[in-house]
């Protein structure tokens, strides 16, 4: 048979292409490219890492506070008894959730682009939670003693009460994140067995080892791998849909105008995959750009998230006209003052930023120019992402702001310690995100391997 | 330290006897798989940096059978869990806002969320028991470029029968061929 | 090195146990020997070789929420003649001499934000060695049940029923 | 022995144990080895943890009501009414209520001070009053004694002090009743004030008077207002008030008429004139001679000076005469001005041409005003002490640097005065200006006795020990020994006490009714004092003064007017917190001053609500903030007095600002009493910055029936159900069909299901065979229902367990209720809440469980519709709280009560956002433990606390419990006596503190139980009825007559 064909050499050189967006990859190079992001950061990073640790450090001295003192530092009052701690959680929640949508629901719709983004959708989501996590646990007035709300044997014997919403969400919430940091780790394992075949430290290579389970990409590896990844997928897709849901219902369930609704699942499900997918497209567009990955996360893959940002933009500003609308038509006197309240009250400012930039602004994205401007892109996708934490704002606050009793209505004022941790819960989150890129790979090899034509002696070498 | 715990989890690895051939053709590959299975090395094993549907095809196995340790695991947590509401308020019944003690929506939200989070973790633990996985004492041995693009075939065989086992591989194409004897 | 390993890892399991011990089960937690009290008064004496009944002395525990220390009154009503000449009972008579009240050690402990009512105890036929133990064996007295809730809970949900005196499982009745 | 001194070794017993236990119990580690203290001899009958009671007599102010005492373990815990009293019959004012935190003032005084220089130095008690008995001895008749209103004994001793070494007496009130005193001699030849028969008037006009707050006895003319507005014939009860500003007492009025301020009396003539002439009203013999003197005030130039519309003078006065007997009363600021005396008499003219003279004005049980010094009186004194003709002056209980205004030669005598003693309890300005301070007791530590009116022999016993802390003595045992000291030969008893019962050997021999005297002292002390009925003085008219209108003066165009506060008298109050956080009732502010003024006015000036007002008299200015209240004539402008001290403790110190400085010099002649009114005042923008501590700031209803009306045409055309929805139409006299029954569905509320229209449908208990029991078990056995329950299955408890004996409820009426808020300062008391200070109060955060909410539907003059709401825990059957706890923290008690456990509360606050009442408190900072900044309780203010009661930790949710302590101890009693809970026997404290009974607590579940039928009375209604919470308090309508006339 005929020998003319010979295989390339062992880490050859990766082909180069004038146009970063259509540099061709071949499996090696592939290899080059991802875990070239593996090595000791520069300055920009270290500079970055350092602003994030101390902005960080800000954060904890208000959570201190917070303890120390209790919860009077910061502008709560009755009936305003929830605020920045609750709107922190449920925008992480929201964050959170489109990691596992993007990596479960599109894998089991075999969807390809889904291939290149999948992995740093799931470290979002697992950061996220982590971020949102903290907030029901500092956010109680004795946060000592978090952890009654575990139903765990006591010599007292009693235990939690499994009807309260709040409950849900500890175990939503738990399961989540357990559920989908396993998905994330489970799916790093052959890529970091890449990663530690080139680790040089012994430190780091046994990490790696550690991290990679000791990973060969034996056949029989290979096929409980996807036999089981396939269900973290089954199992996923129905969890992300729950747990926010569950979210949704820790207001729903309560009968506070403004709250008391039926449609805050879907309506809360549809906002988080749409802050999740912008937040997806605020961390994409600078690593792409910052590695030069253009040709592995195309134009193409970002416009298809670009879609879906407008598909939940247009979910999302149905959910609030068919508030108002109901507001409008029910005979609920209370809510109708409620939502005239949120348009006109003191919050106006609130409501009118949540509603331009969840609302109005997303709809550039018809234009098929403006979603393949990465720039243009990635401003609106930071608007979107304060808009949608303005939309749990305005749904916390005005509604307690304007309950039932008018005889305690006060104008709530915003503190600093709130400030504090808003920013912190951002610092907290890129904390680990910056670590992450840097230690992990980013993009899963494997994956994007698998889209790559396969080398074949009969056909000329390729597919 | 590192390196004694390093000594401690992953101790060096035996002593090989066998033949591992490399390919880069993952059509040689699937070839020289189904030549040495009907030489009769069941016992062979196949590295690739991704699974290739040809050579999955010329190992002609079955089905993963992890998807029965998740149902099985999935199952326990949703009665788990049901058990759990219902003896929390059969142990102490207090009620709360009039509503119903043994209500069943919330028990079927904290039912389902149990349900998940067992199968998910019985997920992982079957896929790494059927795996074996973390694989301590590594059945064959390795070469890096089994993660980049390189498909590495493994037949454990005494010495004296590595010769033909070593004609076959080469006579499919394998870009090297190394007798561990 | 496996040694070191293992043994830490047997330290940890072991601390964790003796907590989830102590908090999933009723556990006492404390010394059985009770503090020193500044007189060295046996209750195996009062109440155990002579039969005085706990009520002679304190009284309040069958008509107030609170059982009472005994003022030091109490005890020279019988100690101005009983005995007089014991080192103890002198140092008695000293602290009535001098107007003094006898600093005793406080021996049992109930946890906090929780309010036990005596009267209603007693009033419903409970012995008081039932939570005190067998204080008419006690030299020195000590903690003799551990007073946590699930204690509590215990005896009261084998008495919810009881025809004359049900007992309750209302938080509101120990907690407000 | 006698009984007092048995009464002494009770109080004094275990007060270190009490402490011990009754210690702030904050954070949950086990606390060091403890020292337990037991007495050191035994009370035989007295235990620890069991409350005593004593009574005793409130000394807060003039009325001086009957009190019970409730102590635990020598501690008194609370003040209450003393039901045997005949002026308060039970019920207790804030005011009266706080003066527990007069006892445990924080800043009392703690030894003797003798001025040095700046500062003070502390001297024994031995070297103070012979410093000060030498003095007098020196002084040789040149002694002054200033005191306030003093009765009984210690006006006696006073006067002997007086005779044997020469000390002058002079008893001084800023709030003197000049006018009213004045008048009645003028018109009956009689110098007294009457008692007010409110309860009897069938229609009641107040002519400024604050007869709910301040004037005379405010607690027994609230009980008889009660009464009053409980008339149903045919629109009885009708209230009318007249004042150029709604005050708290107006806002319970069905009609305000806004008289200018100062022409009240006018009004009064006005409608006497109409009576006359119309000949209306009985026919009295001195008709003729008052037509003469009434004869130039007709309705057109009464409305001409009064800016009254004639045809509503006419009207009213027609109603007055119509509803006999009827009820005219001048009263508060009204009669402190310029006209005082001419309203009063006014008032008397009408009262007399109506023919209430004796029916309504009664003097049977007056007030014991004699020889109170009228300002003018004072002021002669004062003069005096300027020309030095006095070398020693004794103070107490005037405080006359602060209350009386700055161009009475107050600081001129005193700076003459050589050697001033203070006998005060705590450092006031008066105190501050003093060579020596003398520590006196408080009178809960010590014995007297008040007369405060006719046939109430008052006794006032200590309840506890004098508190160790402060080195104090009272006042007659302090007068007697430097009597002693102060030569003059006259042989002291060796005590008061001993003085005390010396007198009232006296009394024994009247109504001794052969008991010796020892038991009829010690019955007298059990009962509070002896109370005999005094049959009315006859009075017959002398006279009738004439008449002139006295202009306004001073530059400016606007009427001052300075209000005695409805929490501070006349500032005597200001030092106690639970007072300061006590929201004004009208305004709804706490610790501070405000300027009420018209909301156009505010528009003209450019101020809003909290922006600092400037208000310039002639005799000074003050910067005070602005809140803008539609209850007040555009041409005038209102401060409260009682704020503004420079003294007076921590709480005191600095809140506000004290009006009084605002007084240019004017005074009501006739009386010889201070203008606190008439003097215009200019008002402009202010410059500082400052705050107005709003505890409410939305006082409309927004249409969600919070609080709701019944038109009485409606009740008596037995359309009793057909609640009124409130917003706007109040009062309107529409009537919403029957079938909407008792929720009313309003405009943009839910349409009511029919099974939500009757409160209690489902705790309607079945009908029971004789001599039925709940099973032995049935509260306690927590069964789980295994079958679906709807709520009607459970007879008793709705959302409860099967077969509970309780369901405890609590109805208020809101027809009675007059928002005096009395019931806020009870449950402060009893159940050990924080207090957080203003800033907290202004951010929402104020503690209280209970608290009155103020709903203004009209406040214009015309038809008056301001509507009060004690809202507390309503303890729903079907809780919203309940549900939304992950850790059980709050729940549903088998005995109805919506249960709130601290020790697990982990603080979520979720239950406070579901709950449509808002009547949760979360602790936002450590009130309870001392070290922290927020500490509430400072020693010995922490020496009150309920030892029954948790003190509250940061962190966790609290909120009303219907006093389940109150609750235990009452079921306890019961168990003691083997027998059921009597209906009536728990009381929790709000209930048991109201003056007007508008409160009443009991179990639903006991079908012959007053709560029971209130509950299914004909004006029942429950808040937010349609978000089917079922709540355990039931709100009953209140009552609006027609103000067209009232003739239904």
């Amino acid at each position: 048979m005929s020998q003319t064909l010979t295989p390339p050499a062992p880490r050859a050189a990766a082909p180069v292409h004038d146009d970063p967006e259509k540099r061709p990859i071949t499996q090696a190079s592939l290899n080059d490219d991802v875990l070239k992001l593996i090595s000791p950061p520069g300055k920009i990073w270290w500079a970055a890492f350092i602003f994030d640790l101390a902005v960080l450090a800000v954060a904890l001295g208000a959570v201190r506070n917070l303890i120390v003192h209790g919860w009077g530092v910061s502008g709560f009052f009755r009936p305003v008894m929830w605020a920045v701690d609750i709107t922190n959680f449920v925008f992480w929640v929201g964050i959170a959730h489109c990691g596992t949508l993007v990596s479960a629901v599109l894998f089991l719709f075999r969807s390809h682009f889904r291939r290149a983004v999948y992995r740093v959708a799931e470290a979002m989501t697992v950061f996220g939670v982590l971020t949102a996590a903290m907030f029901p646990a500092i956010h109680t007035g004795r946060p000592w003693f978090d952890y009654w709300l575990f139903p765990y044997p006591n010599q007292r014997g009693i235990w939690t009460n499994v009807r309260s919403p709040l409950e849900w969400d500890v175990f939503a919430v738990n399961t989540y994140l357990t559920v989908s940091s396993i998905f994330f780790l489970v799916g790093l394992i052959p890529d970091v067995a890449a990663v530690r075949d080139r680790a040089k430290h012994p430190l780091m290579k046994f990490i790696y080892t550690l991290l990679s389970f000791g990973w060969t990409g034996a056949n029989y590896q290979w096929k409980h791998f996807y036999g089981a990844y396939l269900f973290f997928a089954a199992l996923a897709t129905p969890l992300v849909f729950s747990v926010h849901s569950v979210v949704s219902w820790d207001f729903a369930m309560a009968q506070v105008p403004g709250w008391h609704s039926t449609l805050f699942a879907p309506y809360f499900v549809a906002g988080a995959i749409f802050s999740g997918v912008a937040m997806v497209i605020n961390l994409l567009i600078p690593i792409r750009k910052a590695f030069k990955l253009e040709h592995i996360v195309t134009l193409d893959h970002m416009e298809k998230l670009a879609k879906l940002v407008l598909l939940t933009s247009t979910m999302v500003g149905y959910s609030y006209l068919t508030e108002f609308f109901m507001a409008w038509f029910g005979p609920n006197k209370a809510e109708a003052d409620l939502f005239w309240f949120r348009a006109t009250g003191y919050l106006w400012p609130a409501f009118w930023t949540m509603f331009s930039c969840n609302v109005i602004f997303p709809l550039l994205l018809w234009f098929k120019g403006f979603r393949r401007n990465m720039t243009a892109m990635f401003i609106l996708c930071l608007f979107v992402n304060v808009g949608m934490w303005f939309e749990r704002f305005v749904i916390i606050v005005t509604s307690l702001n304007r309950a039932f009793n008018p005889a305690n209505w006060f104008h709530y004022t915003i503190s600093i310690t709130e400030i504090a941790l808003i920013v912190g819960s951002f610092a907290w989150f890129f904390m680990f995100f910056l670590v992450f890129v840097r230690v992990l790979p980013a993009f899963s090899i494997a994956e994007i391997k698998e889209t790559l034509p396969v080398p074949r002696r009969g056909n000329g070498g390729h597919r | 330290m590192i390196g004694t715990i390093q000594k401690l989890l992953f101790p060096p690895p035996p002593k090989f006897y066998g033949v591992m051939g490399i390919y880069y053709f993952v059509d040689d590959a699937a070839k020289a798989v189904t030549a040495l299975r009907q030489a009769g090395h069941k016992r062979l094993q196949v590295f690739s940096p991704v699974p290739h549907h040809d050579i999955v095809a010329a190992l002609d196995e079955g089905p993963s059978i992890v998807r029965w340790v998740t149902f099985v695991g999935g199952f326990l947590g949703c009665t788990g869990g049901f058990a759990l509401c219902w003896y929390t308020i059969y142990t102490w019944p207090m009620v709360i806002g009039g509503k119903e003690l043994f209500s069943i929506p919330p028990f079927t939200i904290l039912g389902y969320e149990s349900m998940i989070l067992a199968a998910g973790l019985s997920n992982l633990l079957g896929m790494l028991a059927l795996a074996r996985l973390p694989e301590i004492r590594p059945a064959a041995p390795y070469d890096p470029r089994f993660q980049e693009d390189r498909i590495g075939i493994w037949v454990p065989c005494l010495p004296s029968e590595s010769a033909p086992v070593e004609q076959a591989m080469r006579g499919h194409g394998a870009e090297e061929v190394q007798v561990h004897a | 090195m496996t040694k070191l390993l293992a043994a830490v890892i047997v330290c940890i399991t072991l601390a964790a146990a003796s907590v989830a011990l102590s908090q999933s089960f009723n556990v006492r937690l404390g010394d059985t020997k009770g503090p020193v009290q500044p007189i060295n008064f046996s209750h195996k004496i009062h109440a155990g070789t002579n039969q005085m009944d706990c009520k002679y002395c304190h009284y309040g525990a069958a008509n107030s929420q609170w059982a009472n220390i005994p003022a030091v009154s109490t005890c020279m009503g019988c100690h101005k003649f009983v005995l007089t000449d014991r080192p103890e009972i002198v140092k008695l008579t000293g602290y009535a001499d001098r107007g003094e009240q006898i600093p005793w050690e406080k021996v049992h402990y109930l946890p906090d934000h929780v309010k036990f009512n005596h009267k209603r105890h007693v009033r419903a036929g409970f012995a008081c060695q039932e939570c005190h133990g067998p204080v008419q064996d006690m030299d020195r007295v000590y903690q003799f049940s551990s007073l946590k809730m699930g204690w509590c809970v215990g005896c009261h949900r084998k008495n919810l029923t009881n025809p004359n005196f049900p007992a309750t499982m209302d938080c509101l009745v120990c907690h407000h | 022995m006698s009984d007092d001194q048995v009464a002494f070794d009770r109080r004094d017993f275990l007060k270190l144990v009490g402490i011990g236990v009754a210690g702030v119990t904050a954070g949950c580690a086990k606390p060091p080895a403890e020292k337990l203290i037991p007495y050191l001899v035994a009370p035989e009958d007295i235990l620890p943890g069991v409350p005593y009671f004593y009574a005793s007599t409130c000394r807060e102010c003039p009325a001086g009501c009957g009190l019970i005492v409730r102590t635990r373990e020598g501690r008194a815990i609370k003040l209450e009414g003393n039901p045997a009293h005949p002026l308060n019959e039970g019920g207790l004012c804030a005011r009266g209520q706080a003066g527990l935190q007069g006892l445990y003032d924080p800043d009392r005084i703690k030894t003797p001070l003798v001025k040095e220089g700046a500062g003070w130095k502390a001297v024994t008690w031995d070297e103070a009053v012979a410093l000060v008995g030498g003095k007098i001895a020196a002084a040789k008749n040149r002694t002054t004694l200033l005191t306030g209103l003093e009765t009984g004994s210690m006006r006696a001793l006073a006067g002997e002090l007086g005779s044997s070494v020469g000390a002058k007496h002079v008893m001084w009130e800023p709030f003197g009743f000049e006018a009213l005193r004045a008048a009645n001699r003028a018109t009956f030849g009689i110098d007294a004030v009457p008692r007010l028969d409110v309860g009897a008037a069938r229609c009641l006009v107040a002519f400024g008077a604050d007869l709910l707050e301040t004037l005379l006895s405010p607690v027994s003319q609230a009980r008889g207002f009660a009464a009053m507005r409980a008339q149903r014939d045919d629109g009885g009860g009708h209230f009318v008030t007249v004042e150029p500003r709604l005050s708290s007492t107006g806002a319970n009025a069905d009609e305000w008429v806004a008289a200018k301020s100062g022409t009240e009396f006018a009004v009064a003539l006005g409608m006497a004139n109409v009576i006359v002439n119309e000949g209306l009203g009985p026919a009295a013999a001195e008709r003729a001679a008052l037509k003469g003197a009434l004869a130039d005030w007709t309705p057109e130039k009464v409305a001409a000076l009064t800016d009254v519309p004639a045809e509503t003078l006419t009207r009213l006065a027609r109603l007055f005469a119509q509803r006999s007997p009827s009820l005219a009363v001048a009263g508060g600021i009204a009669t402190q001005g310029t006209n005082g005396t001419a309203l009063a008499a006014a008032v008397n003219v009408l009262n007399h041409v109506a023919g209430n003279t004796g029916r309504t004005v009664r003097f049977d049980r007056v007030l014991d005003v004699s020889g109170l010094a009228t300002f003018a009186q004072f002021s002669v004194e004062l003069a005096s002490m300027a020309a030095g003709n006095c070398d020693v002056l004794l103070v107490h209980g005037a405080n006359p640097a602060y209350a009386a205004p700055d161009w009475a030669p107050v600081k001129d005598a005193f700076l003459k005065v050589p050697f001033k003693v203070a006998l005060s309890t705590a450092r006031d300005e008066t105190t501050e200006l003093c060579d020596v301070i003398l520590p006196i007791s408080h009178p809960l530590e010590s014995f007297g006795d008040a007369w405060s009116a006719r046939g109430v022999y008052a006794l006032q016993q200590p309840a506890m020990k004098k508190l160790p802390m402060f080195d104090s003595r009272s006042l007659g045992d302090v007068l007697i020994a430097v009597g002693k000291a102060g030569g003059g030969g006259k042989s002291w008893p060796d005590s008061y006490h001993d003085y005390l019962q010396g007198r009232w050997k006296a009394l024994h021999a009247r109504f001794g009714k052969g008991r010796d005297f020892e038991t009829f002292w010690t019955e007298s002390l059990q009962a509070g004092g002896v109370f005999e009925d005094v049959p009315a003085t006859a009075v017959r008219w002398t006279g009738t003064p004439s008449f002139a209108a006295s202009e306004r003066f001073g530059p400016g165009e606007y009427a001052l007017l300075l209000t005695p506060s409805n929490n501070f008298y006349d500032g005597r109050g200001a030092n106690r917190p639970w007072l300061q956080e006590l929201p004004d009732m009208t305004s709804k502010t706490v610790w501070g001053s405000w300027a009420e003024i018209h909301p156009e006015t505010a528009q003209k000036l450019g101020v809003k609500q909290g922006e600092p007002l400037r208000v310039e008299t002639s005799a000074g200015n003050v910067e005070v903030p602005a809140y803008i209240y539609g209850g007040i004539r555009k041409d005038t402008v209102a401060i409260a007095l009682g704020q503004g001290h420079t003294s007076y403790g921590r709480y005191a110190k600095g809140r506000g600002v004290n009006a009084v400085r605002l007084l240019p010099k004017s005074m009501d002649e006739a009386a010889g009493a201070v203008a606190y009114q008439g003097a215009n005042a200019k008002l402009s923008r202010g410059t500082a910055a400052m705050e107005l501590y709003v505890q409410q700031a939305e006082k409309d209803q927004h249409d969600r029936h919070i609080a709701q009306i019944v038109p009485l045409a409606a009740l008596l055309g037995g359309k009793a159900a057909a609640g009124h929805s409130g917003g706007g139409e109040a009062g309107a006299g529409e009537e919403e069909a029957p079938s909407a029954a008792h929720y009313p569905a309003g405009e943009g509320v839910h349409d009511v299901h029919e099974s939500m229209t009757r409160p209690g449908k489902y705790t309607e208990p079945k009908a029971r065979p004789e001599g039925w029991k709940p099973p032995a078990h049935a509260i306690t056995a927590f069964e789980p229902k295994l079958k679906g329950r709807h709520p009607g299955d459970d007879p008793v408890n709705v959302g409860s367990y099967p077969g509970a004996k309780h369901r405890w409820a609590m109805t208020v009426d809101l027809n009675s209720c007059t928002g005096c808020a009395a019931c806020v300062v009870a449950c402060n008391a009893e159940n050990n809440i924080p207090i957080v200070g203003p800033d907290l109060v202004r951010r929402g955060r104020e503690m209280q469980w209970i608290r009155i909410d103020r709903f203004e539907e009209k406040v214009a003059p015309g038809a008056n519709d301001v509507r009060f709401v004690p809202m507390m825990c309503q303890h729903c059957g079907d809780a919203p709280c309940e549900m939304v706890c992950p850790v059980y923290a709050t729940y549903h008690s088998p005995e109805g009560l919506n249960a709130q456990v601290y020790n697990r509360c982990v603080g979520t606050r979720y239950c406070s956002n579901n709950c449509p009442y808002k009547v949760r408190a979360f602790n936002w900072f450590d009130y309870s433990a001392p070290e922290k900044t927020t500490f509430a309780f400072p020693e010995p203010l922490n020496w009150q606390l309920n030892p029954d009661v948790t003190v509250r930790s940061k962190g966790v949710m609290e909120k009303c419990t219907m006093c389940i302590q109150r609750i235990l101890e009452g079921k306890g009693n019961a168990k003691d006596e083997s027998r059921a809970v009597r209906d009536g026997e728990i009381q929790t404290a709000c209930a048991q503190s109201c003056p007007t009974r508008a409160i009443t607590f009991g179990d639903l579940a006991d079908p012959e139980s007053a709560v029971h039928e209130k509950s299914f009375g004909e004006r029942r209604y429950w808040v937010f009825e349609e978000l089917y919470t079922k709540p355990g308090v039931t709100y009953l309508q209140k009552v609006t007559r027609d103000t067209a006339g009232g003739e239904a």
